[in-house]
């Protein structure tokens, strides 16, 4: 437990997740729920203490409260240690500079400080906002035996979405030798997950450069990953199959879900031996009442469901009053959908109140036109009127109709 | 609020002989209960709750698994440098043999006690459940200047057929007139929740007299014998409290939980039930799943028919099963098209496919932890 | 442990702490090292988990990251708790503003969604630059006594120098009708020790309007707490008596060090039922060694010791060898001084080296200017070459002569 | 790396008898080393520092004051949601007594292992204290595929008279070839230090059997007995080993750290030795303090003159006192003027002003526990 760490990770959680609102209105985007009882940077902080990395910096400089007090000491990853372990670190004020993070590259430069700490050989660069179960072990495993100086996590994609992705073109012996961002062309479909094992003194001669290039944007992706190949560094594409799942609109976030709902997807969040650790909510165990039908859905603890519940997912605390219905939905933490309501094609955020008699989102054969249709968010915290109707495609951020409270 | 003034003591053992079906490999404090609790759960929860961060739980047997489930104490908040979660095994220096009643048990917190600032000293029973602020009972206490305060519940006897319990009876200024233990004449009485309250000093000697006494009762030496002499008083709990002394009782007090108003008064939101954290995946119903008046814990995975049922973490329903009336502690597996009525399975029962078990409402069947059926 | 906590503690630990430079080049101020085994927050902190105060932010911004590796989890002073603990709350970044914090009174106003987490009945606002003990629950019940709505601890200091200190000018029943910031004619000598209590609701409301008015400068001894007596609210004096100690200065920091040492100084690190609780090194016990002489000294762990200390603070880890000699002086964590120098009047910071036969400081006595004396400040790391002699009064920040190990 | 592959078991008790003065309240496992360790420290750290996170330490007789010392097994970063520190009770379930031998006393670990996803089992005894990476050990089990590799060190046989240890005759390839157990000519051994590695399933079928067969001694049974039958290892540790079978062991022990090589060997930076966190003051010095050649602890407040001797934490030397050639526990106060030579002191002793205790560096005065003399 003492000297050095073999290797450790750097988890960038920075990102404000714009294209994620209005759920990322209070939190950033790691601690957005996901499918029943986690945050979206579980997955990552799992695929670590399983992989063996008991060492996890991530740098965060959005609304961190939530996500820093959501993480706390790290106790539910099991990364509470005496050496290691999981520590936030957002930006800070020093001698000589400091200040908010400028890029993904910026933020691990300011911290060079916390990872020499550790004094490691290996610095796994992972982000915070993909669902999926990797064991970066085997992933390290292959960097040493090539003998790589940076080593790429890629995963194929439809080559016709190809173009949205960052795109490796590989040697037959698995080295990089072209990397293009979204190319309107793709000459592979291996896209990058993100995810980079880095030799630490190698890593951290490429940063120290790119803070002194005034034209760079401080990023892997756009500068230091071009650099080092630029330099003829061995760079390795790594393989990875399985379900990965970026996470960063609504309309993947509504997806993925419900992939948990399908057991054809291979994401399997019951297995023993890859556990996905959460900070548990203290409540109950849910309860289904009489004349209430749940089917094809996952139901958080300490919910009450009274009414029907169909492809969809309920986070903890969630109450579903009677004759109400929920399908095709989303309901975070400690929402209550009240009797008669109808919420279908939709992701209901935490502490929300849908009034009785309310309808929310619509399905697809419904929606007369069908570009206009998607799924409708209600954001942290809203009442919805009872009565008032919400269509397709809505991002409602503040109370609809009167409040539910002042009813006579 | 309590804070730094109250050591509480738990007795995890204390009637293992009565729920003997599931005492066999634990001690009662460590019997499973709705859904995804312990029996201690509620009494450590109850102490954290009301302020009392100094808690000593005496174990006699069979408390591997209590060891497992309280771990450092972390879940109740209890792994403090100050204070904090002591377990006190059976015998703590060689020689000394099990103990050989409540008295005798608490030989082995007194050097606790003795270190602890606390001026007052609180003492649970398991297998009464209730969620309860013990301030109000403290303060009571503190101003009526009893000797020992005794909490009590109102309750209707005979409802099991039988009554092992110890009752009250109560002058007007709440002062205990007598204490009567197994008979009753039915009707409401003032049951005993094992709960009691007690200064520090008097405390310490108490023990202290009756064990050189080798009076290891405290009902018969303490409460009975000493009933005129002491200033015992009574306390009302006024919310739910169950007192579980059987299998059947066992039975009963979890299908209570299907009771809104009893859900809603053991598992308050502002004073919640904290118990081991078990990192399960929330529980998933499949497309031909019916579930109606169940307890559902997380990890479950119902593929069948559940009606009037507690099924704890990590049960598995296959498809075209049916369980009725049943409480299936953890890791359960019912296997496809099998049909349960009135059955309790204790943790990790597989019931293979097409299997049908039937015990009544009044007997639940019991199936032995680990069975393969 | 649900529900509302009656109080927590906001501790302002944002200094850049510039009059200890060089000590504080590295750490903020509050992680300075003091007394053999302590950092100054371990005071602060001690007297809150003493005090029954379980819940504490600290509020930091300038090189946090020592701090908050040194504070962790909360663990050494039993703050790890499941609701409340200590929390390191740096600036961050929000949907509308946030940034680095302006005053004492902004970094409070910026946190006030951590506050209202608690929703406390009191709040009780601390610096980390103190060495007190202190029990703030007897200063609360003051507090409620008399039904204060802003209770300040004052200590008597002697009237010379009460022009140094904020002072309180107060009624016979202890209320405050004046408060005059270093002032230079004195009404009293009453110095506020910047610890307050506060009714939250009335805290709040006062920090909201003192972010609205433009000419603020967002400070608690200059903005609110004379606001608050502009506006006729009860302000209390809670008197302090006992040893209290500022250690913003080199001067007063090795003089503070210095009381430890002295008997008559009521400041007993030895009583059971008040402890400071620190972060404990992990180290054998020191050793002395055969034809050493220590006297009048305070050591820590894992010293080797075989030259004479002599009126000295040596932390833990800090090698004397053979000859050497280190009197009135404080030697931090993991410093060696080789054989046959001489170390006086001084103050070695962490991992310094000084090398064989270095002369470091010089007493009173012996310098023939007595206004150019004073301690001399070796900073973190630095290396002094084998014969070098250093003065009084200098502030050594970096290797000085050949490097020890370039010696052949 | 051993990360996540091995097994580590201690046993606390093994050798309770051989130092009887010190075990009195106390298993082997905690009695008080070197200042401000308890034994068993040596053990957790060595296993820690090699990567082995999953450890189970067995008990038998007076364990709370291990209990106490290991808590939750945070300062050996062994409090852990997988794995981690298991404390294993003597009985685990009704009706069994104390174990008989180390095979039985294994027997309540047996659960743990075969849960466990370790492929190899590391087995270590409390009373011998060295500072070793285990990795090498454990590789070179592996890489001869031995049943079972026994680690030894090099020693002088009667060094203090007697000879309790076991000794191994080793062939070319180390191969084990005999173990004797007490007997030995003097000179140089191969001295056993109850340090083994076995691959888990061997070790599990191996308990069981001779289990079954009622044979409970890992030594005779299996060790002697099987010798031809099995392939034995053995390892040698270079690194400073000390066993402790007796107060003069025990003394003598101490003293050795008085010397820098084995201090170095004892305490090395880079894999140190945890143990519980107290919370004292860092050692003080009075005015007229003298001290040369001796290890102090934090607490300490020392204003007499100390030689040659080891201070636990909290000791106090009043003025004009003098401690020589002794071991003073955690909490020792000697009175003003008081004059010690050869001394140990168990935990709280008070020495009264100008007590005069004189013992003999070969027969060194044992003071129990708590004593006021």
């Amino acid at each position: 437990m003492s000297g050095r760490k073999e290797w450790i990770a750097m988890l960038l959680a920075g990102g404000q997740g714009s294209r994620l609102a209005p759920l990322t209105k209070m939190v950033a985007k790691p601690a957005v729920p996901f499918g029943g009882r986690y945050r979206i940077i579980d997955f990552t902080l799992s695929n670590c203490v399983n992989s063996g990395l008991d060492t996890v910096g991530v740098l965060t400089q959005y609304q961190p409260h939530v996500l820093n007090e959501y993480i706390g000491n790290g106790q539910p990853w099991d990364l509470d240690r005496m050496r290691g372990g999981v520590h936030v670190l957002p930006p800070y004020e020093r001698q000589g500079g400091g200040g908010f993070y400028a890029g993904t590259a910026n933020a691990i430069y300011q911290n060079i400080g916390f990872i020499e700490r550790y004094d490691p050989e290996y610095v796994v660069i992972l982000s915070g906002d993909h669902i999926y179960k990797m064991n970066y072990a085997k992933m390290l495993e292959a960097h040493k035996r090539q003998k790589a100086d940076c080593t790429i996590a890629v995963i194929e994609v439809p080559m016709e979405e190809a173009s949205r992705f960052g795109i490796m073109n590989i040697n037959p012996d698995g080295t990089i030798y072209e990397f293009e961002e979204k190319p309107a062309h793709p000459k592979s479909n291996l896209a990058s997950m993100g995810i980079y094992i880095f030799g630490w003194e190698k890593l951290r001669s490429y940063l120290i450069a790119d803070e002194l290039n005034p034209s760079s944007h401080r990023d892997f992706g756009k500068d230091i990953i071009p650099a080092m190949l630029a330099a003829g560094e061995t760079m390795l594409a790594y393989r990875f199959e399985g379900y990965w799942r970026d996470v960063g609109t609504i309309d993947t976030l509504w997806e993925a879900n419900m992939d948990l709902l399908n057991p054809k997807v291979p994401l399997d969040l019951y297995e023993d031996d890859w556990k996905i650790y959460a900070r548990s909510p203290v409540m109950p165990p849910h309860y289904i009442a009489p004349g209430s039908h749940v089917q094809h859905s996952i139901v958080g603890e300490g919910c009450t469901v009274e009414g029907d519940v169909d492809f969809s997912v309920l986070f903890s605390g969630v109450t579903v009053e009677k004759g109400a219905v929920v399908r095709d939905s989303i309901v975070m933490p400690g929402s209550v959908i009240r009797k008669g309501a109808l919420v279908q094609y939709a992701i209901i955020a935490e502490n929300v109140e849908v009034g009785e008699q309310v309808s929310i989102g619509v399905r697809p054969e419904d929606c007369p036109d069908k570009d206009s249709w998607g799924v409708t968010v209600l954001a942290d915290g809203v009442h919805i009127a009872p009565g008032c109707t919400i269509g397709a495609r809505q991002r409602i951020e503040a109370d609809v109709g009167q409040p539910a409270g002042q009813e006579v | 609020m309590l804070q730094g003034n109250v050591f509480g003591i738990i007795f995890s053992n204390m009637h293992d002989d009565l729920i003997g079906e599931l005492t066999q490999v634990r001690t009662t404090g460590s019997i499973p209960f709705g859904g995804r609790y312990r029996f201690i759960d509620f009494h450590l929860s109850n102490f954290v709750n009301s302020g009392i961060t100094e808690v000593g739980v005496i174990t006699k047997m069979n408390y591997q698994s209590l060891m497992d489930h309280l771990g450092s104490g972390r879940e109740w908040d209890l792994d403090r440098k100050n204070g904090g979660l002591y377990i006190i095994p059976p015998f703590t220096h060689m020689g000394a043999s099990l103990y050989r009643g409540r008295i005798e048990a608490l030989s082995g917190v007194l050097p606790l006690v003795r270190r602890s600032k606390a001026g007052y000293i609180v003492m649970a029973d398991c297998n009464v459940l209730y969620n309860v602020d013990l301030t109000g009972l403290v303060e009571s206490h503190i101003a009526s200047g009893a000797d020992i305060t005794a909490a009590y519940s109102r309750q209707s006897v005979n409802s099991h057929g039988r009554w092992n319990g110890m009752t009250f009876s109560l002058a007007h200024d709440s002062r205990i007139t007598d204490v009567v233990i197994g008979g009753s004449d039915g009707g409401e009485v003032n049951s005993a929740i094992n709960l009691f309250v007690m200064n520090k000093s008097f405390f310490l000697s108490m023990v202290e007299t009756h064990l050189s006494r080798s009076q290891y009762s405290f009902k018969r030496d303490v409460l009975q014998a000493r009933r005129d002499e002491l200033r015992i008083y009574g306390y009302p709990i006024e919310d739910y409290c169950v007192e579980i002394d059987s299998l059947r009782g066992y039975y009963d007090a979890n299908m209570q939980l299907l009771d809104r108003s009893v859900r809603d008064q053991l598992f308050k939101r502002e004073t919640p039930v904290y118990t081991k954290v078990r990192d399960e995946a929330p529980a998933r119903y499949g497309l031909e799943a019916s579930v109606e008046n169940s307890l559902i814990a997380e990890g479950c995975i119902i593929e069948g028919e559940v009606r009037d049922s507690v099924l704890f973490r990590g049960v598995r329903v296959g498809r075209g099963a049916k369980v009725v009336g049943s409480i299936l502690m953890q890791g359960t597996v019912v296997g496809e098209g099998a049909d349960l009525g009135y059955v309790v399975a204790d943790k990790d029962v597989h019931f293979s496919e097409g299997r049908l078990l039937r015990g009544y409402e009044a007997y639940p069947m019991y199936i032995t932890k680990g069975s393969h059926v």
